[in-house]
């Protein structure tokens, strides 16, 4: 069985936060073309201030309540409600566990999946972050259906984000700032499907690198 | 970027500072840094008006806070939306136990701020309703009216539900009233230059020497249009002939026009553009009844203008013509 | 030139037009259309108070028309001095035989233009006086004060005339109020961005990006020093640095402050430029008993902003919160 | 004895009219280097309004009256009271006279630069437009003591007038809106001083052509 330890597992959420700190430009840029163009301030204040209040001795979920909540309550904007409900998913669905499996983290993405469809009201094909995260999960659930490796459900997960990822370029927005600009929003990237796929990317570089097999 | 700033992350703290320490007969601090109140607030019978958005719109929101106007609003940082607590500290801070009526943007992150902050103070047992501006015509067709943007529309609303509020009604007659101000407004915005958030240190968009954008949105959405620059009695004629079909305006209707410039506009131009907006109603046999033009909800140092017309009956006159004392609107 | 206008030439006219139609709670047309005036001037009773200057100043001159202000204002060009007739309809707008105040600002124009106007006065038997602003510290040396401009301290030389003359004061002790109050007052600006002038087309100076222009004038006149671009704090305590040793002002002295933005610069920076103004006053010991942060006094659409200081004895105080209500300055 | 009829002197007033107007950008660029960079458009804008009040029909006399006139009442800034004078003292000392000589013109300047001194309160060396009308003035008194030709008088004059227009270029500015800068208005020509200029060359130019020997 692998898993990887939730104890041994705040790197997970540290190395999300340096990423998407480190991406900050980079989203702002994309939110610009067609958003308000903060989207990497956001971010990246949101995140950098969580990232001051985690350590090594945090656990996967520790790590993930902290930053949930820190969106969630202190950062405001879209990203706060949307990454808080989703970082308190995360801490939700694993709080109980030692050990985190293929199947815990599947639970845990539909779970914020599930959250962030409540919260924002927005579903696949509206051009935001879920148009990243819904194929995802989608990804994840028939991979660990097929009992694939940890590490390969992850990589198809990724794979399935990227491409929904890619997929919000041909879209027209239909939710938040950039929502409503017809067809002069189709032809860029989604910032907030672009962000999240950084996470997922983030997640799949880390987690195989603190697997456990026993 | 030639500004007058220290860090840009802490830009809207020092601003809220500043400004408290500047007004402070009329507006006071709270427990939270990003929610400023009425001094009076809670006003004891009173139902309490909130409001909240991102900073970069000066004089909105806060400077709306006052007598008869809004007892409270959270502080979002520059273009985002304030956190949840700070909704729900603000409407704390307006509730007397008569109820909150939180007037307010229709953005996605307010939308869920508010969301967030409402259900956190039914808890309490606070009783919290809403209305969501919706008053800028280019943002969405007729047809899908709730998903448009709330832009200076929203100062109309506020002064009515405030003077609603202020004449002793109950929540659910203060949230009416808003909700007829708001459903009988309509705007329309018309960009010149871009604007800079400090933090990201470029603008974010490009209009063209020469070009401008019709429809803008107050954080620089594009507009419906990217049309030649022309002359303010074209761009006025251009602004009324999207928004009045809409409600639509009609003959004999009384209007409130509000003009506001969205940073760098010379205030004068606004005057010029404001003289044709009028000849125009003159000549389709409207009535201005009222009329405010200046900067009242700018988008940082933007050019540009945007126009927004609200139909009013005799109680919306008599709410509009009451007295209110806040920094940006003043009447006696 | 990315601007709200139709034919340069017609901008003032436009302008006034649009703002008479605005504000017509207030301000009232005259024979001239160069002249506005309170809607009840000449006020009975009361000396009259007139100012002038060119146009591109929004919400200077006209905005400070009003009760307990300004009786009547002459209306110039885009950065140019009103018509000597102008100022001489003015004054006879404003009088009710009690005689009239002219306070206006250190400009070649307007002081060759006042002059003719009130010989014309004179001639008619109307009783003229004036006290002439010249706060703008950077603009000479304090050895020749008589050679500096007005500037942003104009508007609180009006308060103070405005009230004293609404107190019933004659004349020459609404020329003593108000000289008193000019010769308390200090200013200086900060210029971060050119304006241009809609007729010339094209910025009729540069300031480099990176680059600010310390005392710099209303009209974009070249300051003491281009300096590098700093922080906000950095700013106000240049501009402290200048006007504080000047008049001078010391420990215990109790100011009204006034900061004014230039046009382009988002009103929030001003909140930000204050908060260090009061922290720095307040760690030398001195009181502010009132402050005033707004777009005040314009130029155009440059970025940048004014600081003024006026140090306070009870009369001044007295007559700085007396009431107004005019466009731009209202108080209750 | 040289003169030229005063009936028939509205075209030197049209020509200076003309002048100023074809100048307008010229001199708003040199009012724009230490000024406000409206000297063009003030001085076309009076200028222009007054031209259309003006006709072949009109005497010198008449036409500079109607000038001054405008100027002054109609036109604000420094241009207005100043030209204004300066026009109106042209009137004022020719409307008694039927034919204009080169006294007559000399009496004019001086009483104009007289006016403009009076209402100004500048003098030479300020950095305005009395530098070019001053010298201007002593060259043609010059000229008319020693018996020049009346055009002689005139061409003196202006040589006077041009050194004086470009002595401005070294002066530090003392009034107006471009004083005050110090050392910083030093290498520039004053605006006024320019104009004044152009309009001592139209006078050279126009009234040679209308001159009468009898
Ligand atoms: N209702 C929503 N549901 C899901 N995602 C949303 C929603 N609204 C906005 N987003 C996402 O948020 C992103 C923009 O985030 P950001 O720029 O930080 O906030 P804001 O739109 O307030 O400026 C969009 O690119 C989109 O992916
Ligand atoms: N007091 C004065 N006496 C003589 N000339 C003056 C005086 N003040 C200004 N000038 C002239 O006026 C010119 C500027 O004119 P203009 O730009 O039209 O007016 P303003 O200075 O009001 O913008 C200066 O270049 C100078 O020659
Ligand atoms: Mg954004
Ligand atoms: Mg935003
Ligand atoms: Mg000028
Ligand atoms: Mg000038």
């Amino acid at each position: 069985m692998e898993y990887f330890l939730n104890s041994e597992g705040s790197v997970v959420v540290r190395d999300i936060i340096n990423e998407i700190r480190s991406n900050r430009d980079y989203l702002g840029e994309i939110d610009g073309a067609i958003g308000d163009g903060d989207h990497g301030i956001n971010m990246n204040k949101g995140f950098s201030m969580a990232g001051e209040r985690i350590n090594q001795s945090h656990s996967f979920s520790e790590a993930a309540k902290t930053l949930g909540n820190v969106l969630m309550m202190e950062i405001g904007g879209s990203m706060g409600p949307l990454y808080g409900t989703l970082f308190k998913r995360f801490f939700r669905e694993t709080k109980d566990h030692d050990r985190i499996t293929a199947e815990i983290v599947l639970k845990m993405l539909e779970s914020a999946l599930d959250g962030v469809k409540e919260i924002g009201g927005a579903d696949v094909g509206d051009k935001t972050m879920i148009d990243t995260l819904a194929p995802a999960v989608s990804a994840m659930r028939a991979a660990t259906i097929s009992h694939c490796s940890f590490r390969d459900a992850l990589m198809k997960s990724l794979e399935a984000g990227r491409e929904g990822r890619d997929s919000t370029k041909d879209m027209v927005a239909r939710i938040g700032r950039s929502a409503r600009l017809g067809e002069r929003s189709r032809g860029v990237l989604d910032a907030g499907a672009v962000s999240c796929c950084i996470i997922m990317e983030s997640m799949t570089e880390s987690i195989p690198a603190i697997l456990r097999n026993d | 970027m030639q500004r007058i700033i220290n860090d840009p992350d802490h830009l809207v703290d020092e601003m809220v500072e500043g400004f408290t320490l500047t007004h402070h007969d009329i507006v006071a601090p709270t427990g939270n840094p990003r929610v400023l109140k009425y001094i009076n607030a809670p006003v004891a019978g009173k139902v309490g008006i909130v409001t909240g958005g991102g900073s970069g719109h000066k004089p909105a929101f806060i400077g709306y806070i006052g007598e008869d106007m809004i007892d409270a609003v959270a502080v979002g940082e520059i273009f985002s939306s304030p956190t949840g607590r700070s909704f729900y500290d603000a409407i704390k801070a307006a509730d007397s136990g008569k109820g909150v009526a939180v007037l307010y943007g229709n953005y996605s992150g307010d939308n869920m701020n508010v969301k967030m902050a409402k259900a956190e103070a039914e808890d309490d047992g606070i009783t919290v309703k809403s209305v969501v501006a919706n008053d800028d015509v280019p943002s969405a067709p007729a047809s899908e009216r709730d998903k448009r943007r709330g832009v200076a529309g929203e100062i109309l609303m506020w002064k009515v539900g405030g003077a609603k509020a202020a004449m002793g009604a109950n929540l659910d007659d203060v949230i009416a009233a808003a909700q007829k101000a708001i459903d009988n407004t309509r705007s329309i915005g018309i960009g010149l230059s871009p604007c800079t958030i400090p933090a990201v240190g470029k603008p974010n968009f490009e209009i063209e020497p020469g070009k401008m954008e019709l429809g803008i949105g107050h954080h620089g959405e594009p507009g419906i249009r990217v049309a030649d620059l022309t002359t303010a009695d074209e761009m006025a004629e251009m602004c009324l002939d999207t928004i009045l079909p809409d409600l639509p305006f009609a003959a004999g209707d009384d209007v409130v026009a509000l003009v506001s410039g969205l940073g760098a506009t010379p205030v004068s131009e606004l005057y010029v553009f404001y003289r044709k907006v009028n000849q125009i109603l003159g000549s389709k046999n409207m009535t201005v009844f009222k009329s405010y033009v200046g900067n009242y909800f700018t988008s940082l140092e933007m050019m540009g203008v945007t126009l927004t017309l609200m139909k009013v009956d005799s109680e919306l006159k008599t709410l509009i013509d009451h007295k209110a004392n806040s920094v940006a609107l003043k009447q006696f």
